[in-house]
């Protein structure tokens, strides 16, 4: 099953599980959705319990907590998360805070799909991975799948949280998973062990990482479709290194992360979102808070430019394998 | 600059030394107005937006179409939830100039606005408040204690010191939690009564924003939504003329009403006296009765007139004439209820007076109870643990390690 | 769920396997509607937002208060910009279909709405557009090739690689740089015209969005500075009845015109045939008049029909009746102009037809050229140096690191 | 001088230096600012020069934005920082990305004031501190003066920057600047060297970070509020430290940081804004990448607790003293 199928299949299942669920968006009704993520969920479920709606995000999101707070559990999709900021306010000033300023008199679970990341051609619209800005907002949680089998058990445990949950979906993966290189064939995801998806009901917990690969020598630490990029370089070079797909970016794993460093010695975080202030120095400053005096090496980071997503530039821009490469012998070096 | 400006810059009509002057204010004779049909369409009643639907003439007659026809016991209802926000709103001022409060902000002049709608409404409808309808609160039987607790931000805080004063919120009141962040409670309002409208229920949800945040984005999102998904929302916006400093022509007042937006997404719109017991209650009943029939939403404009500060941080007149609330011409809205009642012979100067001593001394009381559980600088504080909780449903590792951090840290 | 739904759930007229149905679209006969004043006041003309404003009849005469008695010139010259649009777009597609360009959207069906209003207004004048509205291009004087270097994304891009195709710009053709974010620019205008009253200059901005686009919290902000400053600003809503697969119901447009949230706001809205040329020209210059005059912004929705996929990443048979534009009720805008001229004697099937064939073979020409630049895929390449420039106007430390990293990194 | 009056002071001077500046914002004009910031310019400079705005955050940024493409020079105030996000697609999608967009055809030169920071009982609405989340986003300046003649200074540079500046003011420092105790009694900017402003023409540029206090033991980075806190802890507990005020968040001056911490060996990192992804995670990540090898200790975090800016408990939220203290001594001791 590819990633589009097992999201698919999850709001399915919830819709049907629980009266309270429901799915909202752009395009997301009669059409099923841009990337078809919620095809034929109109069709069965009804026009009441798949909407579509205005372009207008800040609309959406305010629509969404005022039906959470009314007993439903919504399911509201961004079309790409580069569109998501007109919702900015409505996700942090009031999404995020409904529980904490009314003291738990009034929550709002509300879950956010939006799809991220580049390497589509998308552009600088089309390519954003927006993770860092929510993830310094206390209140919200925030996952990002790397396979169909999480994207299910995690959209499942996201509907079901009774927080509101940012839920990243990152768009390169959902036919199948991506080494990072574009000149190779594609490969589905019947290919990868991870596109296997049980029928049914089941969750994937929010809040713990995932070791990928275990390994020695370096760790390195990433989400999204830089899991599967790092895993090729780290193969490409032949190094142990121990690979972990963070998942859930909000709450962090952090004792999953500490165990590895700690017991490596060398760090490598890899993401697509910009480097400056990007999530990947939040991962740095708790490793190296928790793993100092375990460190060889200073923890590296590969990330996208500093720069807007550029069209032309796709593959200059991705942190592709040889950028992963680079910095892994760095790592391994002690510089 | 090469040339002049051409620029039109909206002015106030009177600042401070220049004489009042509300020659721009639209009215209507008290009963002009007519009351159409609850499911009319929006397009055959646009008049509504333009004219000021009134009831209480100048005689202190409920007169014309829209008289609600209340009967004695609701009107002194009315009046005493009206002259509790005005006594109570005086007093917690006083505590705020005495240090007790870090802040306040009353709504004199505008208790009608919310206390005539309060009781139009049924009270599993659900209500989305802004900062300055302290009267729904009353109507929907908040005890004073309640309120100056969270006001103190002690230890009985509804809100356990997390918000601002007048932030309030009740669950079995059915008023949603107050946000600091104006207008967003707009649109969330009309989310939640789409999702009344899909759960097939009957309830509806209305929300009030001031004329001045209705420049804001969620303005026109709610507009929009409660438009294309009919929802069962009363969209009412506060037009009391000034947004701190800010005359309501920098919201487009000066072009045209604010109800006007209505039936531009729609929906009617309705231009209310605000200071009108009986038009206010009767232009919400109306709107709910139009909801509730499934023919969605409604979108009120109050017109009133914002008495006193913008709140105790502010100081009006810098910015507006002193005398300019004498010379509204719409008047005041617990006056007119009272002589209303006054006149059938069913109210007295001397029922009033003692209406308020009775008033003056429930709040009174309250406070000595409400302070006794700890103010700002005195008395039993809130755990700071409390500090911690709440910002998820289950306290996540982080945060727990915060907690144990500031025990360390500061002992 | 306990009860029914009462949600409303507006629905789109036809869905494939249906009869297309256009019943919903309100037609005034060509010529019906008055013209008043340009210095009206927006609170008494507030018709022109609910009727249609048309000047071609069925008979292809000019007729009505409207007609802009353009001289043949003219008229042939935006016949010229109309059809090399769609030459144009005709022939993009098919490139991007062979793989040489990765993103393409036309603008058949709607090629009126962008070159009439471009020739209506003054070189100096500035313009910010949407994605759709690439005739404006051709009648500031765009070169084919420039445009298409951008489409490729080559050596010669005006964006430098930057941008997803159809995101043009011009400085010298005053057409503002087109964002990949709805309705953006809409405020922004309003500023850049808020900017030439202050300034005491005469140019006005224009601007265009998507009847779907006019969700966002940035119409609303758009509306309301333009009517608070009295902007000199033409604000238009290109009502092409869907925005991707959503009818324009799900906009607002279900309830009421686009045009009439103008009024509304204090400032004209005019509802305009969008495929008649001369209706479109003459409302276009209408409004410029009125803002060159100083009395401010109009809206103007142009009601007209998406003939092709929203993108080529769209495939419209999924949601809509595939013979829907052959019944579309307002024709084909550049069928319409041609039959004008024939009728009036300045045109022919033959001199079109041989137009046509200039045309495209003016589009192969410029391709030619255009790819010799290079493609996504071969020829010469943009330096990759530049992904680092223009973030700031100096690059600072951290981008020439970065700039030497890729450089060390990928060789 | 107070920093009110140095802001004042800068825009006063603009407007009547270059006449494309103009001012715009909520309560601005007649009423010179909620803050008094913006106080006797309107009556100077004419109501065409500074504009009372309608409250939308929104409009007033692509207003400004609208401005900027036709020459002028706008310098726009949001009210409270806390109220920024519904400007914050406007910022990010188009302030930040005009110029990059169009390769430099257009740009707009825009500076948005706001006050932030806490310590004056304005609870989770009037107390936020985000400048993390435009820290990320490429292509737009960030600073935060600590004192009237760097507010002066640096907004007169930012007023003439040609790109966009996102100027934040420390609102606790506006009367006075602020050890971190509110017990004490209020001090005004007169007692500090801080608070002498040159009358006229000056400034502070962009992009360096200002060494406060020169030591040998250990590096406090910050900025803000937290400089003169982290001055006081410092001074209390006796230690040598090198006090560094970043200023410019973006472009940040990492040659100073570096520098100074290649020298000490040991750095702590002190801000008001919550900790999860904030802008001392950046900090940190920076430093350990440049220092690892000088470094002695990890490099600790002083900052808001990751909750909303409690009204009750502003000063168990506030990173008061006694926290700069006790994270001072592990650092110096290593853990
Ligand atoms: C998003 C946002 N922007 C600005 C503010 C600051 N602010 C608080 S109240 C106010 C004026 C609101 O005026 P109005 O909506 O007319 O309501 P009123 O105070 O008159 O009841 C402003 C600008 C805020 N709280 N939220
Ligand atoms: C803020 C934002 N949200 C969503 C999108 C995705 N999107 C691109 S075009 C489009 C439809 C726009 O429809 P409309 O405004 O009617 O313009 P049309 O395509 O019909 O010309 C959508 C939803 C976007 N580009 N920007
Ligand atoms: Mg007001
Ligand atoms: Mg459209």
């Amino acid at each position: 099953m590819n990633m589009i199928q097992a999201l698919n299949a999850a709001m399915d299942l919830m819709l049907g599980r629980d009266p309270a669920v429901v799915v909202l968006g752009q395009d997301v009704g009669y059409f099923g959705g841009v990337f078809r993520v919620t095809d034929g969920l109109q069709r069965k479920h009804g026009q009441h319990r798949v909407l579509d709606t205005p372009i207008s995000e800040g609309g959406i999101v305010a629509a969404a907590i005022g039906m959470a707070v009314n007993g439903l559990r919504p399911v509201a999709e961004i079309q790409f998360a580069d569109y998501i900021y007109p919702a900015y306010d409505q996700i942090v000033s009031e999404l995020a805070r409904l529980r904490y300023r009314s003291a738990g008199a009034f929550a709002a679970p509300v879950t956010i799909r939006t799809p991220c990341g580049g390497g589509i051609r998308g552009g600088q619209t089309h390519s954003q991975s927006p993770e860092a800005i929510f993830a310094h907002v206390c209140g919200i949680k925030v996952v990002m799948p790397a396979t169909p089998y999480d994207a299910k058990g995690l959209l499942i445990a996201a509907i079901e949280d009774d927080d509101p949950v940012i839920f990243l979906e990152p768009k390169r993966l959902y036919n199948g998973p991506f080494d990072g290189d574009p000149n190779k064939p594609a490969v589905p995801w019947s290919t990868h062990p991870g596109g296997e998806v049980p029928d049914g009901y089941y969750t994937v917990p929010i809040g713990r990482a995932e070791i990928v690969r275990p390994g020695a020598a370096v760790t390195i630490v990433s989400y999204g479709t830089m899991v599967h990029v790092a895993e090729a370089a780290a193969r490409s070079l032949g190094v142990d290194a121990e690979i972990i797909d963070v998942r859930s970016i909000v709450p962090l794993d952090v004792e999953t992360l500490a165990a590895s460093v700690a017991k490596t010695g060398r760090c490598l975080i890899a993401h697509e979102a910009t480097r400056f202030a990007g999530f990947g120095a939040e991962l740095i400053a708790t490793i190296q808070e928790r793993c100092f005096f375990n460190l060889e090496a200073p923890i590296e980071r590969v990330a996208g430019w500093d720069t807007p997503y550029p069209h032309a530039f796709e593959w200059e821009y991705f942190p592709g394998q040889a950028r992963v490469v680079a910095a892994l012998k760095r790592v391994l070096e002690g510089r | 600059m090469p040339r002049r400006s051409r620029l039109h810059v909206p002015r106030a009509p009177a600042r401070p030394g220049e004489a009042p002057d509300f020659s721009y204010v639209r009215l209507s004779a008290a009963g002009a107005v007519a009351r159409p049909d609850v499911g009319s369409p929006a397009a055959d009643i646009e008049n509504l937006s333009v004219e000021l639907i009134r009831v209480l003439d100048d005689q202190h007659r409920a007169v014309g179409a829209w008289n609600p026809h209340l009967d004695v016991d609701t009107l002194q209802v009315g009046l005493r939830h009206m002259l509790l926000t005005r006594v109570f709103d005086d007093r917690m001022v006083r505590t705020q100039r005495q240090g007790k409060i870090s802040f306040y902000m009353k709504s004199t002049g505008e208790e009608a606005v919310a206390v005539a709608a309060g009781l139009a409404l049924r009270p599993n409808d659900m209500l989305f408040p802004s900062y300055r309808q302290q009267g729904l609160q009353f109507v929907r039987g908040a005890r004073l204690v309640d309120l100056m607790c969270q006001l103190l931000s002690n230890t009985h805080d509804m809100c356990k010191g997390r918000q601002l004063p007048v932030m309030y919120h009740s669950v079995p009141g059915r008023l949603f939690s107050i946000s600091g962040n104006l207008a967003t409670q707009f649109p969330q309002a009309v989310g939640w009564a789409m999702a009344a409208a899909i759960k097939g229920e009957d309830d509806l949800a209305a929300s009030w924003i001031g004329e001045g945040s209705s420049a804001e984005a969620d303005f026109h999102h709610a507009l929009l939504f409660a438009s294309v998904y009919g929802a069962p929302v009363i969209l009412n916006v506060v037009n009391n003329q000034w947004a701190i400093s800010t005359f309501q022509g920098y919201a487009g007042g000066e072009q045209r009403s604010f109800a006007a937006r209505g039936p531009a997404y729609g929906m009617p719109g309705l231009r209310v006296d605000g200071n009108d017991f009986l038009a206010v209650y009767a232009a919400t009943a109306w709107a709910a009765e139009r909801a509730r029939k499934g023919a969605g939403a409604t979108l009120i404009e109050l017109v009133t007139y914002r008495a006193a500060a913008h709140s105790t941080s502010d100081d009006p007149t810098r910015y507006r004439p002193k005398e300019d609330y004498e010379r509204w011409p719409l008047g005041d809205p617990v006056e007119r209820l009272k002589q209303h009642l006054i006149a059938q012979g069913e109210w007295s100067e001397q029922r009033h007076a003692a209406l308020s001593t009775e008033l003056e001394q429930q709040v009174a009381a309250a406070w000595t109870e409400a302070a006794s559980y700890g103010t700002l600088t005195e008395g039993p504080r809130l755990d700071r643990d409390l500090m911690f909780e709440d910002v998820f449903k289950e306290l996540p590792g982080h945060l727990a390690e915060q907690r144990e951090q500031l025990r360390r840290e500061r002992g």
